[in-house]
């Protein structure tokens, strides 16, 4: 079966340093994916090249069957893929409500906006989602004065707001309570109903709740994939992968 | 939600309200032809400042070459104006092309004979200009303090072909149209009230088309992407086109001011290049508070008034004062005057709302500038 | 090309008329001056020079100068008894102020003359409201010409008599090879034009010809040129402070003023003074005015001068001088204009034509008797050469042996001749207001 | 004018001297932007203190025209100290408000130097033996404008030393790198940057006290230079070598198309190639942090 998004060969390197080397991916269509791998493996990385956060050195991506390779970020993400970084980027100036509706990204077109001052949908859509991530009591305040789990909150919320139809997910439950954890977990697992996600994750725990296919990256490319289990009693995972999971990578 | 009043935006509507109501008084009051020219004159500051405003408090752009659209402007109006003094027989090219040595009028002065077509052409060309540098230099992601140094040699750059370009500009001496300029029979005479309404009616209807702007959507995203441009890219908007068009945007109003400074002074020299006119921009933007439009414009009329009225009192140390108050608010009070205000408005309103004792919770602003 | 209907109308009406009678093309409305003197009361005049910024080297000592020949004429009673009360006024060295202040003066203050401007482009920025309220600018400096307005009395050399006596003199002295430097601007470029013409006349080849940005320092190039050109002598319009960094960077670079001397229109005492007189001597200046002047009046106006409370620069100059004479056109012109109109019927424009043809003779002014010419109000002065002695002062070394008429106009003949009407066209029309 | 070998050789010579000029006034300003970020837009006021500097020790004290460099740099570097103290170490973390706060220090030092010396122009003298040229048949070049070239050399070579042997430049790069790996390492970046700015400021004082030569000293001098400094450093991407780089191609342009054509037109179009250069290498030449773009 053909993903719905493919990554052919890819390779990206630094200066002398080779990130990515030689990684293949095919992503199912309404499947959680998890990107694991110890640090420097390149999940991040990885996920900035499909964001068009990063050029490629070589290789091919491919989404809905349409190469993206080398688009710049706004291309890609106005082709319905949707990310969450790793450090929470919200509009720290701008209130809850306001990222959330800059992030309706259904009209991207500047002079078009120029017009535009209640999108249609979009009150009724944030509502929803405020509810979903539990910021409704929580909108009019600035976003800079949110606790950090309320700021992974919102990220989410942006994304969600943008309605892709894949979403990269660079480490949505860093800094979260036990709690929130639980509501993540509830609210990925109904999305992946109807949306394609890949999640980059260290804690195994969080993995094992969510991941439908479970992919292990070492020194840059692909080192294991399967179910979750089949992946906990792989020999070259335990061997490259355990005790190394509390370990933060250095590149975002 | 909204707690500090200086956000209520039906409040900030009412003061835009009052202090164009004020303006427009003052004519219906004084009969004195100069204070009317003079305080139309600052009215084309304040254009300039509400369009540094719009495009550094707000789009977080810094300009420090905003005299580049304001002196197209001028020289595309002083032409037009200078043109209407020329009649195809008896004297069809201006004196100072004569002792230039040109003979026939050069083909880019042909459109000027048409005072619709100048004027167009005056707003038309800073904008086009605005957009094509704009475009180049923010698709290279040029930001920050490196497009304001870009501004600033765009700016150095035009002055020295201006001046260059004698025999059509007549370099560093300018164009002095001997005659007010006409609008199909209507005089803009600057010596009389009309050109004082009109510069009045182009400085509000910048203005509310600035405050439009500012609250729609392209306005929303352009505050998110002053905020943190990187991530309104993968929101999947095109971070350069927005930052080219709020960049033209603040560009084409500074056009308009130059406009009505070629027909309230006639005349348009180099100097309106002159890199010190540039930066005061900024200086009446930063003093009066460049996160709010209306506070901008204050700023420019505060500054220059002081300038003309207390600044020869003082005449060496005015710009001693000048440079000092501008070090103190940038330490000190980043939002300027305006800033001042929003601080003092919040602390009355919450003082005022402690006292109702109801809300948990501290207010925090919902729309960025007055 | 397109012409509106009204304007249309306009032309056709006025080519009918022109079959009849001499066309007068008047650009625009025009108001009579307010501007009024009242039997009893002060005189109000503008002064409106930079005191302040990169113009107030110049400009500030013209306006001290302008104060002590108005403290002069007070003490010798004013003008038809009544005092002459000055407005002095900062320009700051920036056209908007120029433009700001002069509407101040004649809308507000309603002053019956403005003295002012050193630069043309300021001049620029002022005229259009002072011909348009049919006020009065006494400009007190050389210029370009090519103007002709109504509204202005001009003291200074115009082109056509600046280089007249210099270039063949030089050409004489040093041979007939010269190199043509100047600022990037109006004047010298009109200068040159001139000087061509004398260059012709006396014989000489022009080897080049280089304009520097305004208030550029970096004279590099230039000096290499005129290192392949091997000129007999140069021609200077380099203004300002690019003129001292020209002159130093000339010595620095290996030249020396004995085999190839700077002839300039601008250097004078003040320029050598600021440059150190070393990088000056032997260099050459034609003004109609210097400091060293040997006659009584100038004595007593440079001793006057220095001695007063204005005087603690030191130096009196051409520009200086200029504008004292200025004072004095000034002071003839209203009185003739008193005389003809009565005091409360005396406008602006009225003293302005009463200009025409004023003198100031010798013993009121130091560089000897001038006139106002009746057509184009220029100046008819005796335009002087003298060279920098290495102290920095002047020696004299020829005076021309006439008054030089003044004529704005003088290289371009297919303009038109100006006259006090205005720019009399070689098809017989007559302009106003053209600048 | 004909072309000739000679004028041409003449017109790189002279290239090589208009891109030492530029560097010598680009110095201090690469150092200050290099290492903390800040555009100051006061450093053409610096090199007109210097300039004032020379002429106040030459004039008034009688010093000799080679210890008023020095002394230049030390006035203007404690000058530049002080501004820092007092203003500039609150806004490191806002770029465009340090562009914003040096341009009104710029403002107060112009008019308050106009104050205390007058607007007059002043000089600075300089031993006699400067004060001519060297030639070899048509090829000659001014003995001053060797010296302003030389002078360039001695304080790149001093700044390297400085950066890279010494324990004060292993301290700037680290805080230049990282300032707050530096800080876990003991590294007051606070001090680091005082100096640093102080040093950018006193190379600039020693520019003041050569142009003060070459032309003319006046509280307006400045501004001649600083829209030139800002464009090489930004061209050359805030490095040192970029610097170098930048200021010796935009010297030998200005120096080569103003032989071909004009003065003016040749600063025109040196301008426009550098905003066009910028926009195909935004990061300058020599790319340092690209992060601060």
């Amino acid at each position: 079966m053909v993903g719905v998004l493919e990554i052919k060969d890819l390779h990206k390197s630094f200066d002398a340093t080779k990130v990515i080397n030689g990684f293949s991916l095919a992503v199912t269509e309404m499947t959680l994916q998890c990107l694991v791998g110890p640090n420097g493996a390149g999940k991040t990385t990885t996920i900035d090249l499909i964001s068009g956060r990063q050029k490629p050195t070589s290789g091919e991506i491919t989404f809905r069957e349409e190469n993206i390779t080398g688009l710049s970020e706004h291309e890609i993400a106005r082709r319905g893929i949707g990310r969450k970084f790793q450090v929470p980027a919200v509009f720290r100036e701008l209130t809850v409500r306001q990222n959330l509706e800059v992030a309706y990204n259904r009209e991207t077109s500047a002079v078009r906006n120029m017009f535009s001052f209640k999108p249609d949908g979009c009150a009724k859509r944030l509502e929803e989602i405020a509810a979903d991530v539990g910021l409704t009591e929580r909108l009019g305040i600035k976003a800079g004065t949110l606790s950090h789990g309320e700021t992974q909150w919102l990220e989410i919320g942006m994304v969600l707001m943008q309605d892709p139809a894949m979403l990269l997910l660079d480490e949505p439950v860093a800094g979260m309570t036990e709690h929130e954890m639980d509501k993540t977990v509830e609210i990925l697992n109904r999305l992946k109903k109807t949306n394609t996600i890949i999640v980059v994750e260290h804690d195994m725990g969080f993995v094992r709740r969510i991941a439908d296919v479970v992919t292990v990256m070492h020194m840059g490319s692909l080192l294991a994939q399967g179910s979750i289990a089949d992946i906990e009693k792989d020999e070259r995972v335990r061997e490259v992968y355990l005790g190394t999971e509390d370990d933060e990578e250095s590149v975002h | 939600m909204e707690k500090n009043l200086y956000h209520n935006r039906l409040l900030q509507w009412l003061v835009y309200v009052v202090f164009f109501a004020a303006l427009a008084v003052i004519p219906l009051v004084m009969d004195d032809a100069f204070l009317l020219n003079q305080l139309a004159t600052y009215g084309v500051y304040g254009m300039l400042a509400l369009s540094i405003s719009l495009c550094w408090g707000f789009g977080g752009i810094l300009n420090l070459g905003q005299g580049i659209a304001f002196g197209l402007g001028a020289y595309g109006m002083a032409m037009t104006m200078q043109m209407q003094t020329q009649d195809p027989e008896y004297s069809p090219i201006p004196p100072f092309m004569l002792n230039n040595g040109l003979d026939a009028l050069p083909a880019i002065w042909e459109p000027f004979w048409n005072t619709g077509f100048g004027i167009a052409l005056a707003l038309i060309v800073p904008t086009v200009f605005y957009l094509i540098f704009g475009g180049l230099m923010f698709q290279a992601r040029v930001a920050g303090p490196f497009f304001a140094i870009m501004t600033l040699a765009i700016l150095s750059a035009l002055a020295t072909l201006f001046v260059d370009l004698q025999p059509y500009t007549n370099g560093v001496n300018g164009i002095s149209p001997p005659a007010a300029l006409d609008i199909g029979g209507f005089v803009i005479d600057p010596y009389m009230s009309t050109s004082y309404w009109v510069v009045f009616a182009l400085l509000v209807l910048s203005t509310v088309a600035a405050k439009l702007l500012t609250q729609s959507r392209f306005g929303l995203i352009v505050q998110a992407l002053h905020n943190d441009s990187e991530r309104v890219r993968f929101l999947g908007y095109n971070v350069a086109i927005y930052e080219t068009l709020v960049y033209a945007a603040s560009g084409l109003i500074a056009a308009i001011a130059g406009c009505c400074f070629a027909f309230l002074t006639q005349y348009v020299s180099p100097a309106q290049f002159d890199v010190g006119f540039s930066i005061s921009m900024v200086i009446w933007a930063a003093i009066g508070g460049r996160n709010s439009l209306l506070w901008a414009i204050i700023g420019a009329f505060l500054v220059q008034g002081a300038q003309s009225y207390v600044g020869d009192e003082f005449l060496n140390s005015w710009i001693l004062i000048l440079g000092f108050s501008f070090i103190l608010i940038v330490r000190f009070l980043p939002g300027g005057l305006g800033g001042l205000a929003e601080t003092l408005l919040g602390m009355v309103s919450r003082k005022r709302e402690t006292q109702e004792s109801l809300t948990v919770g501290a207010g925090e602003p919902e729309t960025r500038g007055a | 090309m397109a012409i509106d209907r009204r304007r249309f109308l306009k032309n056709s009406a006025l080519a009918a008329g022109a079959i009849a009678a001499p066309h007068v093309w008047i650009p625009g409305v025009r108001e009579a001056g307010a501007a009024s003197l009242v039997e009893g009361e002060p005189i109000k005049v503008g002064i409106l020079f930079s005191l302040t910024g990169s113009l107030a080297v110049p400009e500030e000592d013209s306006a001290l100068v302008m104060q002590y020949a108005i403290d002069e004429m007070n003490e010798a009673g004013g003008i038809n008894g009544q005092p002459i009360e000055p407005i002095i006024i900062d320009a700051k060295s920036d056209f908007k102020v120029y433009s700001e202040k002069a509407r101040e003066l004649i809308l507000r203050d309603k002053v019956i003359s403005i003295f002012g401007c050193y630069t043309s482009a300021s001049r620029k920025a002022i005229l259009p409201i002072v011909m348009q309220q049919e006020s009065l600018l006494f400009y007190p400096t050389c210029y370009e010409g090519a103007e002709c307005t109504q509204n202005t009395v001009c003291t200074g050399p115009l082109a056509n008599q600046h280089s007249k006596d210099l270039i063949p003199y030089m050409v004489e002295q040093f041979g007939p090879r010269v190199f043509f430097v100047g600022s990037n601007y109006v004047w010298p470029k009109e200068s040159n034009k001139n000087a061509k013409i004398w260059l012709e006349e006396a014989g000489g080849e022009l080897l080049g010809e280089e304009y520097v940005p305004l208030g550029s320092s970096e004279f590099g190039p230039v000096l290499n040129k005129i290192r392949a050109a091997k000129p007999d002598f140069i021609f200077s319009t380099v203004v300002g402070a690019s003129d001292i960094a020209f002159h130093r960077q000339f010595k620095q670079a290996g030249f020396s003023a004995d085999s190839m001397p700077i002839a300039s229109l601008t250097t004078g005492e003040i320029e050598t003074k600021a440059m150190g007189a070393e990088y000056g001597a032997g260099h050459f200046l034609s003004a109609p005015y210097f400091q060293a002047l040997k006659n009584p009046t100038n004595e007593k106006f440079v001793e006057g001068f220095l001695s007063s409370k204005y005087g603690k620069n030191g130096t009196t100059h051409y520009n200086m001088e200029e504008t004292y004479t200025s004072a004095y056109v000034f002071k003839g012109a209203l009185e003739k204009a008193i005389a003809e109109h009565g005091v409360g019927d005396v406008t602006s424009r009225r003293v302005r034509d009463a200009a025409a043809g004023v003198k100031v003779s010798a013993d009121v002014s130091p560089e000897g008797e001038i006139w106002i010419d009746e057509n184009n109000f220029n100046t008819w002065l005796v335009p002087k050469i003298g060279q920098c002695q290495p102290d920095g002062s002047f020696k004299i070394v020829k005076e021309a042996p006439e008054h030089v008429a003044p004529d704005p106009y003088s290289i371009y003949p297919d303009i038109g001749v100006c006259t006090a009407e205005g720019l009399k066209t070689p098809d017989g029309n007559i302009r106003k207001d053209v600048i | 004018m004909d072309f000739t070998l000679a004028s041409f050789v003449n017109a790189l010579i002279l290239g090589l001297s208009i891109g030492s000029i530029f560097l010598v006034a680009a110095l201090g300003l690469t150092i200050i932007y290099g290492t903390a970020g800040v555009i100051n837009m006061a450093h053409g006021e610096f090199i007109m203190l210097g300039a004032y500097a020379s002429y106040t020790l030459q004039n008034y004290l009688g010093v000799p025209f080679f210890l008023c460099i020095p002394l230049s740099f030390v006035v203007v570097a404690l000058i530049g100290l002080v501004i820092e103290r007092l203003l500039i170490r609150y806004l490191y973390d806002r770029p465009l408000d340090t562009l914003l706060a040096t341009w009104g220090v710029s403002l107060v030092l112009m008019q308050g130097v106009r104050l205390i010396f007058g607007s007059d122009p002043k000089y600075i003298q300089m031993p006699s033996f400067l004060s001519t040229n060297i030639a070899a048949g048509p090829i000659s070049v001014s003995i001053f404008r060797v010296f302003i070239f030389l002078v360039g050399i001695g304080l790149v070579a001093a700044v390297w030393w400085l950066f890279y042997k010494t324990e004060f430049g292993i301290k700037l790069r680290a805080v230049t790198q990282n300032k707050e790996m530096a800080a876990s390492f003991g590294i007051n970046s606070g001090q680091v940057y005082a100096l640093t700015f102080a040093l950018g400021a006193g190379l600039a004082g020693i520019a003041g006290s050569l142009f003060g030569v070459l032309n003319i000293v006046l509280p307006t001098m400045g501004m001649g230079y600083v829209v030139e400094a800002f464009l090489i450093v930004v061209t050359g991407g805030g490095a040192l070598l970029g610097s170098i780089l930048a200021s010796g191609v935009t010297g030998e342009a200005q120096s080569i198309f103003a032989y071909i054509f004009n003065d003016t037109f040749a600063q025109f179009l040196v301008f426009v190639l550098i905003v066009i250069f910028l926009r195909f290498r935004p990061q300058g030449l020599i790319a340092t942090g690209g992060a601060r773009r």
